[in-house]
């Protein structure tokens, strides 16, 4: 059985259709990239997923268990974690409590020593550990990023879905990032990304959805839908944007 | 009409005086040769409109002929000036009954004159008593001003109660139907406050007892600002008498309602507003004929005394209900403690039993109340007038029905 | 140490009655009524940003509920049933509106007093006959004094608990960002539920413990729009998310008003409308944040 | 009886949304919530007594002058209070601000209005004749209100929908961030925005003036009655306040007449907490 499934997940804003019949899993340990033009329905559909929007119709299953019609906090707390494509932190709460706040809600709900522990060991990862008791408020854009991908790690979800959580970062930056994936995918987690970044696409998943127009498009490996004629007609047919 | 710029200005330096007087108030108890006097009254928020008209320009007058006269008379024949110590208490009861602590704990007056409105009287009472101050309570309202009476024996409820005043209204109209000049249908209107609904209630058994039919009866709430809907169903029930138990508000806006629309009913009674000095000028110089709470003895040259120093004082003249009797109430005081000085039970007592002149005529309290009360005015050749109870001293015969607007 | 100091300081607090003048006794239950107030305003608004002008809508239900049963039923009871109501009516309003945002919310729970204050009145004329109700309690303004005591004890001391809590965190993140609170884990209407019934029901508690001292109730003298709007500014102004910034907002504030009064009555409202504007201009996250931020520009300055 | 509801309603209704049009203009361009509405229309109805008072002018040439006035007051509030506060923060914190600091606003108009006019109860007569339409006989006054209402209400509808100004001001109050890319001064609109709503807010008060009895700590009343209105309509949305106000009118007027006058505030309350509760966005909005 898959880890997470999506079945025929579509989402209706009035008489536009963002994200249509889009079908696709994901195995336990999957790294798995889903590509598309801007505007293609990528963030829409990490939303579904995620419960931040409600879908029309279709379904999601973690593990089986569906989640359609369940709200965000509940399907954070079956398992899925997530960033945001416009980084999201918490400016008046301490790094601490940023990234806490997951490991007391999420699953496992933890608190008090055990919910800091998590906390550090997430904060840890992404190498913020000794600024801890900062400000949020206070953090450059990367460290933001991280902190937002902390955050996301001390739910111990079992997806993590990461809506471009590469761009905006400078070379050296992009490498770290790249590196800090590829380490949490090694230690089992199951990855759902959203990205641009080609070099990170071939770097990190061997495997990617794409959409068009609200439609999956393409769901292969990563070498031969780069190679996709469909492919390569969506992404230039919104060349100025791509 | 108000004149807003001579407001203004009597409102102004009727502040610098009460700011002069509280300075030295605190050291004033310690001086033989004055008595502090302090009030707390709502000079902000809702109730200051009705403050501003019956009560505080009454203290302020009072206080100023009194000391303008060289003081207060005291049994021994020596005067005493008041001095003045002035709340505000923001129309809030909490802030009310913290400033009565402060008037009677702290500033230690020699006397404490009671706010503007029911609940603020009530809410101050058990206060009151258990300083011993006599509360001579004016603008309060109420059918159980008895109860009151009995319960806090230093309390004096001096304005009567709901249902004389329903009753008085229907001994009028009843009169005229007999006479034959209306019919026996009333149209009324209440306001769903507590006084208000304590008319309505006092006045639907009244009308019924009467022989009246009431064909039209609805309360509106607090607030309203539009009648057309009210007046013009009021038009359409047939009724000869028209009856608000009103707020100034409503009693204005269907006053204005009622001359748009031609509505011209045999009888037009509005309740608090009605007797006040720029109810002509709302009325567009037509209030001839409107009925209304309250009144004055038009013939009395007392009265007539009061109403001219008043307007000398304020600037406008008083309203032609409660400003009266407050001002007789004040009159009370004074004559009590120069018979048996300031001692708070012997006021009581002499308040109680005693007899007194004051611009209202001769004044005897029953069981700690104020019977003798005028219960239904009506505008006469420019002035509001007493017209009932038939029976008192200087009343009016009511004019029935009333001219055109 | 605190757990010493807080205890004594409550009984001090409790002992001054006995040496104090009924004047200063009052001042006194008026400066704990707003403690209360502004502190249970912020349990629930200070966190979550959600500003609510109803204060007075649970503050005067209290009020009324004991006007209505203060002949049929002994006063603890009465106060038990206070709870009761204040508790329903908070469930009834937050499962409504706590999903409406920003202003939606500030401009519902701005109707809202006026809305039960229709009721009421509606039900008073309909039902009960007439309007108006009085409330012969056997309460002196000691008793009302040490039961605000307690209640401001009980208020600050929850709030305490909790900051420390699952749930006060949850409220901050609220504050900060609902849609990471939701992708969190938190569920937003529980979280949200839980304080706004607590902090509605010590408001209403608290009009309850107030309203021996008025003796007539009346829908107009109850839902007294003022009492919402200074509890709101006397929150803001000590600091809405600091356990004692509402408690320090209200104490000053309160004076200030009571000198006002007997001073300058004539300018009171000019005064709290400036203060409103400074505050929002000067201290945005109150006094103590303000205070707090001085001190650490000069310590910057001199280090 | 239907023909009375429908003529009362709608004269009321004209009164309702002359006075909901400035509120609607200034939440919806400025994004200000501004609370203190009420008292800038009780200080032009003030200042409209004050001039025929003292110096005898007639109410009718204030109502049209005092128009310019209040649009001079609402740019320099704008620019003195509301635009620090749109400066430093935006969206839910801008709300918050705005409404806390127009709530001190409120409290300082009515102060001065207090110690310049006192607190009694302010009325005058101005055209208190009856004119008969179908039958029904309505106030003058009130009818010059519905006249004023729907000519400006009207005009704005269409300025807004057809002139290039009208445009810029519809592209700021749908996208404040998005407009400067456009080369569109957002704080200079936002400014105009706020002072036409305090220009409606002042001719509208004046036009209260004529009709109604007014004091000056009454003015939270007409925030709130200008409120329920505006989120009928949809914030910032003129013709919307324009029908909502009418439609208000017309069930205060169908409320009271049919049912009980007891219930009207009742009913004003319940549609706007329904509005509030299912469509926040206003009943003539889109979802």
């Amino acid at each position: 059985m898959s880890l997470l499934t999506i079945d025929k997940a579509t989402k209706k804003f009035g008489g536009l259709t963002a994200v249509d019949g889009v079908s696709f899993s994901l195995e336990q340990g999957e790294i798995l990239g889903l590509l598309g033009p801007n505007g293609s329905g990528k963030t829409t559909l990490i939303n579904l997923i995620s419960g931040a929007l409600p879908m029309t119709s279709g379904d999601t299953r973690l593990n089986g268990v569906s989640l359609a019609g369940k709200r965000a906090d509940q399907i954070a707390h079956a398992g899925v974690a997530r960033t945001f494509q416009l980084v999201r932190i918490l400016p008046s709460l301490s790094l601490m409590e940023n990234v806490m706040i997951t490991a007391v809600f999420g699953a496992k709900s933890h608190w008090g020593q055990a919910a800091k522990d998590t906390a550090m060991t997430a904060l840890g990862r992404v190498g913020l550990a000794d600024r801890a008791t900062a400000s949020a408020g206070s953090l450059t854009y990367i460290d933001q990023k991280r902190l937002e991908l902390a955050r996301a790690l001390a739910a111990e979800p079992e997806v993590l879905l990461l809506d471009e959580w590469l761009a905006g970062l400078n070379p050296t930056e992009l490498a770290q990032g790249i590196a800090l994936i590829r380490e949490l995918s090694q230690s089992g987690l199951t990855i759902l990304m959203v990205e641009h970044i080609m070099e990170a696409v071939r770097a990190l998943c061997p495997r990617v959805v794409v959409m068009n127009s609200g439609s999956l498009i393409a769901d292969e490996a990563t070498q031969s839908a780069l190679n996709d004629p469909c492919v390569i007609a969506a992404y230039l047919g919104d060349s100025a944007d791509a | 009409m108000v004149n807003l710029f001579k407001h203004a200005k009597a409102c102004t330096t009727a502040f610098a005086v009460a700011a002069a007087s509280f300075m030295t108030a605190g050291h004033a108890t310690a001086a033989d040769d004055t008595i502090t006097i302090g009030y707390a009254v709502a000079l902000t928020g809702p109730n200051a409109t009705g403050a501003g008209i019956s009560t505080v320009p009454n203290y302020r007058l009072w206080v100023d002929q009194v000391n303008g006269e060289g003081g207060i008379e005291m049994p021994d024949g020596s005067r005493k000036m008041i001095e003045v110590v002035e709340y505000d208490d923001r129309s809030s009861n909490e802030d009310l009954v913290r400033a009565i602590e402060r008037l009677a704990s702290q500033d230690k007056v020699d006397l404490i004159l009671p706010p503007w409105g029911t609940g603020a009287n009530l809410a101050i009472a058990p206060l009151m008593a258990r300083f011993g101050y006599p509360q001579l309570a004016v603008t309060a309202v109420t059918d159980k001003a008895p109860e009151f009476a009995a319960r806090w024996d230093r309390s004096f409820w001096m304005l009567g109660g709901g249902h004389d005043y329903a009753t008085g209204l229907v001994d009028v109209l009843a009169q005229a139907r007999d006479a034959g000049t209306i019919n026996n249908k009333i149209a009324a209107v209440s306001v769903a406050d507590g006084f208000g609904i304590d008319l309505i209630k006092g006045a639907r058994p009244a009308f019924e007892e009467a022989g009246f039919e009431l064909v039209y009866d609805e309360s509106y709430p607090l607030g309203t600002s539009d009648f057309a809907a009210i007046m013009s169903e009021a038009q359409a029930s047939g009724a000869d008498s028209f009856v608000a138990f009103s707020y100034p508000p409503g009693s204005f806006g269907m006053t204005k309602t009622a001359q748009a629309m031609g509505f011209n009913p045999k009888v037009f009674y509005i309740s608090v507003g009605g007797a006040f000095p720029i109810y002509p000028g709302i009325a567009d110089g037509k209030a001839d004929g409107v009925m209304a709470i309250g009144g004055v003895d038009g013939t009395s040259d007392s009265v007539k005394a009061y109403f001219d120093a008043h307007t000398a004082f304020v600037g406008n003249p008083p309203d032609s209900w409660a400003s009266a009797v407050t001002f007789a109430s004040l009159e009370m005081l004074e004559q009590a403690i120069g018979r048996v000085g300031l001692d708070h039970g012997d006021l009581a007592a002499e308040l109680s039993n005693g007899t007194f002149d004051t611009v209202i005529g001769q004044v005897k309290l029953e069981d700690n109340q104020l019977r003798d009360l005028w219960t239904v005015g009506q505008w006469q050749n420019g002035a509001f007038v007493g017209v009932g109870p038939a029976d008192k001293t200087g009343a009016a015969a009511p004019v029935i029905p009333k001219p055109e607007w | 140490m605190k757990y010493v100091i807080y205890p004594v300081a409550l009984a001090l607090l409790a002992a001054v009655p006995f040496v104090a003048s009924d004047y200063a006794l009052g001042l006194l239950i008026g400066m704990v009524t707003y403690v209360t107030l502004a502190s249970a305003w912020a349990m629930f608004s200070g966190p979550t940003h959600y500003v609510s002008l109803a204060t007075v809508a649970f503050y005067g239900a209290g009020a009324y509920v004991v006007a209505m049963l203060n002949e049929v039923m002994a006063y603890p009871m009465i106060l038990l049933i206070t709870a009761g109501v204040g508790a329903a009516m908070a469930l009834v309003v937050g499962l409504s509106t706590l999903r409406l945002a920003g202003v939606y919310f500030v401009i519902f729970s701005f109707g809202l007093a006026e809305l039960i204050r229709q009721l009421i009145t509606w039900y008073e004329i309909n039902i009960y006959g007439t309007l108006g109700r009085y409330i012969f309690v056997d309460i002196t303004a000691r008793g009302i004094y040490w039961q605000m005591l307690a209640l401001a004890a009980i208020t600050i001391g929850l709030t305490a608990y909790i900051n420390r809590s699952r749930l006060g965190l949850a409220l901050r993140v609220i504050g900060d960002d609902e849609v990471v609170a939701a992708h969190s884990g938190i569920p937003l209407a529980r979280m949200k539920l839980m304080a706004f019934v607590l902090s509605a029901t010590i408001l209403t508690l608290a009009g309850a413990i107030a309203s021996p001292r008025w003796v007539y109730v009346e829908p107009a003298i109850v839902f007294n729009p003022t009492v919402s709007f200074l509890t709101v500014i006397m929150a803001l102004f000590g600091g809405a998310n600091r356990l004692w910034g509402p408690a320090l907002g209200a104490i000053p504030l309160f004076l200030a008003f009571e000198y006002l009064s007997a001073h300058f009555p004539d300018v009171y409202p000019i005064f709290l409308g400036a203060l409103f504007i400074g505050v929002v201009f000067l201290f945005p996250n109150g006094v103590l944040a303000g205070i707090e931020g001085l001190r650490r520009g000069k310590k910057e300055e001199t280090a | 009886m239907f023909v009375t509801i429908l003529i009362l309603g709608l004269v009321l209704g004209g009164t309702y949304a002359l006075l909901a049009l400035g509120l609607t203009l200034q939440y919806g361009i400025a994004r200000i919530m501004n609370l203190a509405y009420g008292e800038l229309t009780l200080a032009a109805a003030f200042v409209l007594v004050a001039l025929m008072q003292g110096f005898g002018i007639s109410p009718l040439l204030t109502v049209a002058l005092i128009g310019p006035v209040g649009y001079v007051v609402g740019s320099l509030l704008y620019t003195v209070m509301m635009k620090p506060l749109v400066a430093r923060s935006s969206g839910g914190k801008l709300d918050v601000d705005s409404i806390l600091a127009t709530f001190g606003l409120l409290f300082l108009i009515q102060g001065v209005l207090l110690l310049v006019f006192g607190p009694n109860f302010t009325s005058i007569s101005y055209l208190d004749k009856g004119v008969t339409i179908f039958g029904v006989t309505v106030a003058l006054n009130r009818l010059i209100a519905l006249g004023i209402c729907v000519v400006v209400g009207g005009a704005l509808v269409i300025a807004l929908a057809t002139t290039r100004w009208g445009l810029a001001l519809r592209a700021v109050a749908q996208t404040p961030t998005s407009a400067p890319l456009v080369g569109l001064d957002v704080n200079k609109v936002a400014r105009q925005g706020f002072a036409l709503g305090t220009a409606l807010a002042a001719t509208a008060g004046a036009t209260v003036a004529m009709y109604q009895t007014f004091s000056a700590s009454g003015g939270v009343v007409f925030t709130m009655k200008a409120l329920v209105i505006v989120i009928m309509g949809g914030v910032g949305n003129v013709g919307g306040a324009l029908a909502a106000g009418l439609l208000l009118g017309l069930v205060e007027t169908f409320v009271a007449t049919a049912i009980d006058p007891g219930l009207t505030l009742a009913a004003t309350f319940a549609i706007f907490l329904l509005v509030l509760l299912f469509r926040p966005q206003g009943l003539f909005g889109k979802a």
